[in-house]
């Protein structure tokens, strides 16, 4: 087993999976010759190609839509948009069209897409940059949607959501691509989309994250540890079709819930993990489920994006509140 | 300097004479096209008239726009992709789907408009273009497949207006994808003109706009747009690339049976339209040559009545489908909550 | 005053608006001379023209990214988009663009714009015709949100929506169109964008719906009275900025609540009503807030569709199981 | 028949000689230009220093589209509505920007790029293509209030195939918008070159689609651009609608700071791009007419410098906004929610 960081682990799947199987391409904007603005798709046009490796002209739409065809066809595209708020441009083909191939047709055609994007803040990056997109596709029957929070993760969900085959977006925190290198299996191995990953086990609180919050999470854990206090931390990892279950055994457990997310509080995945604890688990809540996200105002000017996100401290004063309620 | 050549492209004059160069088609082959042509219509009237009683849903007539789907058709191989849209009846008809299953779509069955395996039509198109891309990108695989296969997609003329549309054009050009954009500009989009849908003096010079052909095409002669689809084809399964076809022709009846067109068409232009009307040319074309007679014409009404009043049969007798039975069809594996909502869908169903 | 249908009583109150201030103009696909294919605009292309009732091209980005260049350039657009699936189209110039006008130019900029769309099940429409977006809006801050249920209320906060200085969606319930007819006050008024309306007041269970499932939650409202359980119901008319008190209040009074929506269940504007209950009212509730909801699965063709909306026997099992719990 | 001239207007080669009938300029407007140009290109040099010595954020040089730019700016009256990109700083200073919100916002100040009242430039454009439609809309607007206005959006050639693109196009065309739609063509979309952007041989052509004039021109050729734009500007405020100019540049820098293009440009492609460095044209320009001067250049050099400097220097003196500030900006009226939310966001600023 190599150290690797994320979007190293992302890398070696993808060329893992090129190689395995060759209906498997990647397409995006800048992803071939350049090997991608993060390099996730570095020397894949090296070793296998124009026709693998596809640099894409700019329109996301366009780059999501023809991957349908595509995929409709039998292959296998694996389409990168550059930044997940640049997914807005192609929400309707997600949305109103790679969603209902498999429904619209009763089966007769399908669609095995796999979109991937970096989202997320922390990095400075520029208006639009930063958005995440999870609470859209929540909405969308039809879609699949991961989010890895560590290398392992994130090359298990992607050789899995590649060999799914209903569409999955995979939506790769942007600041953990570099952020820390952790041991990957050198084999392709696969981890089960619509399975929880408990993070850190704990009895007296739950904390449930995915994505870009899980470090926050488990860094408001190990705090609250400090004074005595016992956090468990569940990475969601797959938001559709979420893993009810694990949630609410966990909530049964600990009879506290903090919901940790970076999007808008309002309208987020975090409302809809509330409203299943409430409806499933009231009797086990001691206190009510607490959610911490952005603040309801679009993502600021990244002089200032920590005021705005979610940080460590914040995550610890709502477990100061569940605890006390 | 682009030189863009917008001539029409005719070969046979309203009257049925021959005006152009004869596609090299059999007196079989074009005795076809006109028997496809007269079941579209056929069915077109039927199910505008379940629909004027009741018993069927919204329908989109395709009435007048027969030749310009059925030339397209008569050009493709049967391997070959068709993307209709909710106007394709006769294009669809013409490469293979079965007519109850027309029926079931204006019955919002859920089978409705659902190609049977072996057929090669895509899913029909309701949001206007957003299929383009569907078509650029399955046609783009063929040719990473080096398959040497032709696709063709149907779309109005105010489908060109849309973001998709030109994503599409502008992937298909890039990627050189076979692909056949047969626009249908049969001069309206719902209530809209089209000149007010786009200031271009025609559709098919868009195609300057992605570096590949385009041309015009009298949609109403079904001889000249099979030469034109046929040649399209060629150059895509040679790998050259796409072509864009604006096939002009007219919407005879309302945009569907929701509409009312006389708030903003001239009865003129109706008056006008009749007399371009491309099942009559092609009739009098064969006729002009012996290869059609007064008692082939009643044999075949006949025949395309009594295959449509089959047809609407077995669309009644298809069994119903509940919406439990459409749960495995929203992933290839049924969630776990989907699973439970299923059981109370069919707890309702008493 | 006048007896009108909800159609007539949104045609008057454009009429009104543009008679009252000729910066505000129709625009769309087939709201010209065709008056609309819902006959809204009725009338509005004779009486003032086609620069001020403005058929467009057939693209709804198109339709509402230009609409939001006139608004900033101080026109007062109401565009139209014929069938809410289709804002999909348009759905970055709404999130991305017309929403972070203001926010991006600290004011420099603003889109007082409109845009009215038809929405829901229940009329044996298309493919896409009755999809619902309240909840990705409601996930959207900069935009605002607003669904009438009464021919009223259709008046009333449409014209409050253009006098609003933001953008404003006004989902229009399709099915209610024609329905029913009220008594409609003949002048200009509006109806304050953020407050709930009372719809019935009642003591054992708070019903939270709006749009086109008011109807739905008072019929299941008087099916309970039969039965000796009195239903409070909840219209809450605007979706965004949500009357948070308004339904707190409401369940701080009857102790259960169950969320009555058009679209699916998971991930929808019930979900962030549930949490906003659980988060703040927990100690009042005396069983779990319950949903009812569309199915999550794509909305079906529509020779089935009943199976698929909420239905007031589906609502009234809910009420039964908050107050049984 | 169609017929496109896309032949290159130029009016002064590269070694600033006139090859093209020369504009009605003063010798001051001309001067002018120069300053601009340098002053912008000093600008670009100084950000992208400081953001290599990380004192501020990620910066999109626009180093050798000055002329481009600057020649567009210099067509329009200053009442006219610009509408930039993030790499539109020497059109923004042209058109009346401070030099000092240009460093706020790679610093990613709240002000940065935030036109002060009074001067007519729309927010910066970071989401490709988004701003065409508000700027087609703004312009038909004008139109609407009989104002004679004309409207500049500035865009690049990765941009053209954004669905948003076609839409605004296909709008101004049909509205006839008076907009100027001037696409700088720098050869490159971060590492896509231009040839598989699209197939179109130009994208001046991409204008035969909506039925308008198209027109390539020398974009390093400031006096070709200022005179290419002054007709179409002209035509604009005369009801006579858009026009697309492709400016044919080169981006000589990196696509960002944080970009690296040896990754796909070839070291040739620089040493060719600099030999047509738009500044040094205008230079050999002014000198051939000795309009110019060794001692004028170096004083311009230097006091382009010292604005850049004290631009810099305010831009860091400029008081920081905190996320609270932002509030009032989400909705004319804050939500009581969001009120409650600030309180917790002004709890956490100790
Ligand atoms: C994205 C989208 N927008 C709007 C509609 C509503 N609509 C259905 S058909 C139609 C007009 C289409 O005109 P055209 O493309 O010319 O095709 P035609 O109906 O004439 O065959 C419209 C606006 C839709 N179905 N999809
Ligand atoms: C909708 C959208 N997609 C992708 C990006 C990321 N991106 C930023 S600049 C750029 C290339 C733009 O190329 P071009 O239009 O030629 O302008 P240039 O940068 O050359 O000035 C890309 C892909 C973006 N900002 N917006
Ligand atoms: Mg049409
Ligand atoms: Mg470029």
């Amino acid at each position: 087993m190599a150290r690797m960081t994320m979007i190293q682990a992302i890398n070696q799947a993808l060329a893992q999976a090129m190689e395995a199987d060759d209906r498997v391409l990647v397409m995006g904007e800048d992803v071939g010759r350049n090997g991608g603005v993060f390099r996730a798709t570095d020397k894949l046009y090296d070793r296998f190609g124009p026709e693998r490796a596809i640099d894409t002209p700019l329109a996301e739409g366009g780059i999501v839509g023809t991957a349908i065809g595509m995929a409709v066809y039998g292959l296998r595209p694996v389409a990168e948009i550059q930044f997940m708020g640049f997914t807005y441009q192609a929400f309707s083909q997600l949305v109103a069209q790679a969603a209902r191939i498999r429904y619209r047709s009763l089966g007769q055609y399908t669609c095995p897409l796999v979109v991937r994007a970096p989202y997320g803040g922390g990095v400075r990056a520029l208006e639009l940059h930063s958005d995440t997109l999870e609470a859209r596709v929540l909405h969308t029957p039809g879609l699949k949607f991961v989010t890895p929070a560590t290398p392992r993760d994130a090359k298990g969900l992607l050789l899995a959501a590649i060999d799914d085959p209903d569409p999955v977006i995979v939506a790769e925190p942007l600041r953990l691509y570099r952020s820390h290198r952790e041991e990957v299996p050198e084999e392709r191995y696969t981890v089960p989309i619509g399975k929880a990953r408990l993070a850190r086990e704990g009895s007296d609180v739950t904390l449930v994250a995915w994505g870009s919050q899980v470090p926050t999470a488990l860094e408001a854990a190990e705090a609250a540890e400090a004074d005595g206090v016992s956090v468990e931390v569940i990475d969601l990892r797959t938001i559709v079709p979420m893993d009810q279950e694990a949630i609410l055994a966990s909530v049964r457990k600990t009879h506290r819930v903090v919901i940790v997310q970076e999007a808008p509080v309002i309208g987020g995945v975090g409302a809809e993990i509330a409203a299943l604890v409430s409806e499933r688990a009231i009797l086990s809540l001691e206190a009510p489920p607490l959610r911490v996200g952005g603040y309801d105002m679009p993502y600021p000017p990244s002089a200032i994006e920590e005021q705005y996100l979610p940080s460590p401290e914040r995550v610890r004063q709502a477990i100061d509140r569940v605890l006390a309620f | 300097m682009i030189r863009v050549d917008v001539s029409r492209r005719q070969i046979l004059a309203p009257d049925g004479k021959l005006v152009g160069e004869m596609p090299a088609l059999g007196p079989d082959t074009l005795r076809d096209m006109y028997r496809i042509m007269v079941l579209a219509r056929t069915f077109d009237q039927r199910a505008l008239n379940l629909q004027r009683q009741g018993r069927i849903g919204t329908f989109a007539p395709a009435a007048g726009q027969e030749a310009s789907q059925v030339g397209a058709v008569f050009a493709m191989r049967r391997d070959e992709w068709l993307f209709p849209t909710y106007r394709s009846h006769p294009a669809m008809l013409a490469h293979g789907m079965p007519l109850d299953r027309l029926f079931l779509y204006p019955m919002a069955h859920p089978l409705g408009g659902v190609a049977p395996p072996g057929v090669a039509i895509y899913s029909v198109a309701i949001s206007i273009a957003a299929h383009l891309p569907h078509a650029a990108g399955a046609a783009w695989a063929s040719r990473i497949r080096r398959e040497s296969k032709g696709f063709v997609a149907l779309f109005g003329d105010g489908a060109t207006s849309e973001g998709d549309f030109h994503e599409a054009m502008n992937f298909a050009g890039v990627f050189r994808a076979p692909l056949v954009f047969l626009c249908e500009n049969n001069g309206w989009a719902i209530s809209v003109p089209r000149e007010h849908q786009t200031a271009s003096e025609t559709i098919a010079q868009k195609a300057v706009a992605y570096g590949f052909g385009g041309e015009v095409v009298d949609g109403n002669d079904v001889l000249a747009v099979y030469q034109a689809t046929s040649e399209a084809l060629e150059r895509a399964r040679a790998g050259e690339g796409p072509t864009l076809i604006e096939a002009q022709t007219y919407r005879l009846g309302p945009h569907t049976t929701a509409d009312d067109p006389t708030r903003y068409r001239k009865p003129e232009e109706l008056t006008e339209a009749e007399r371009i009307d491309p099942i009559l040319r092609l009739r009098l074309f064969l006729e002009g040559r012996d290869l059609w007679s007064e008692k082939e014409e009643a044999a075949l009404r006949a025949e395309a009545q009594e295959s449509v009043r089959a047809a609407y049969q077995k669309a009644q007798e298809t069994p119903p489908m509940a919406l439990g039975d459409l749960v495995p069809y929203v992933y290839a594996e049924v969630p776990p909550y989907l699973a439970a909502e299923r059981e109370e869908m069919n707890g309702w169903r008493v």
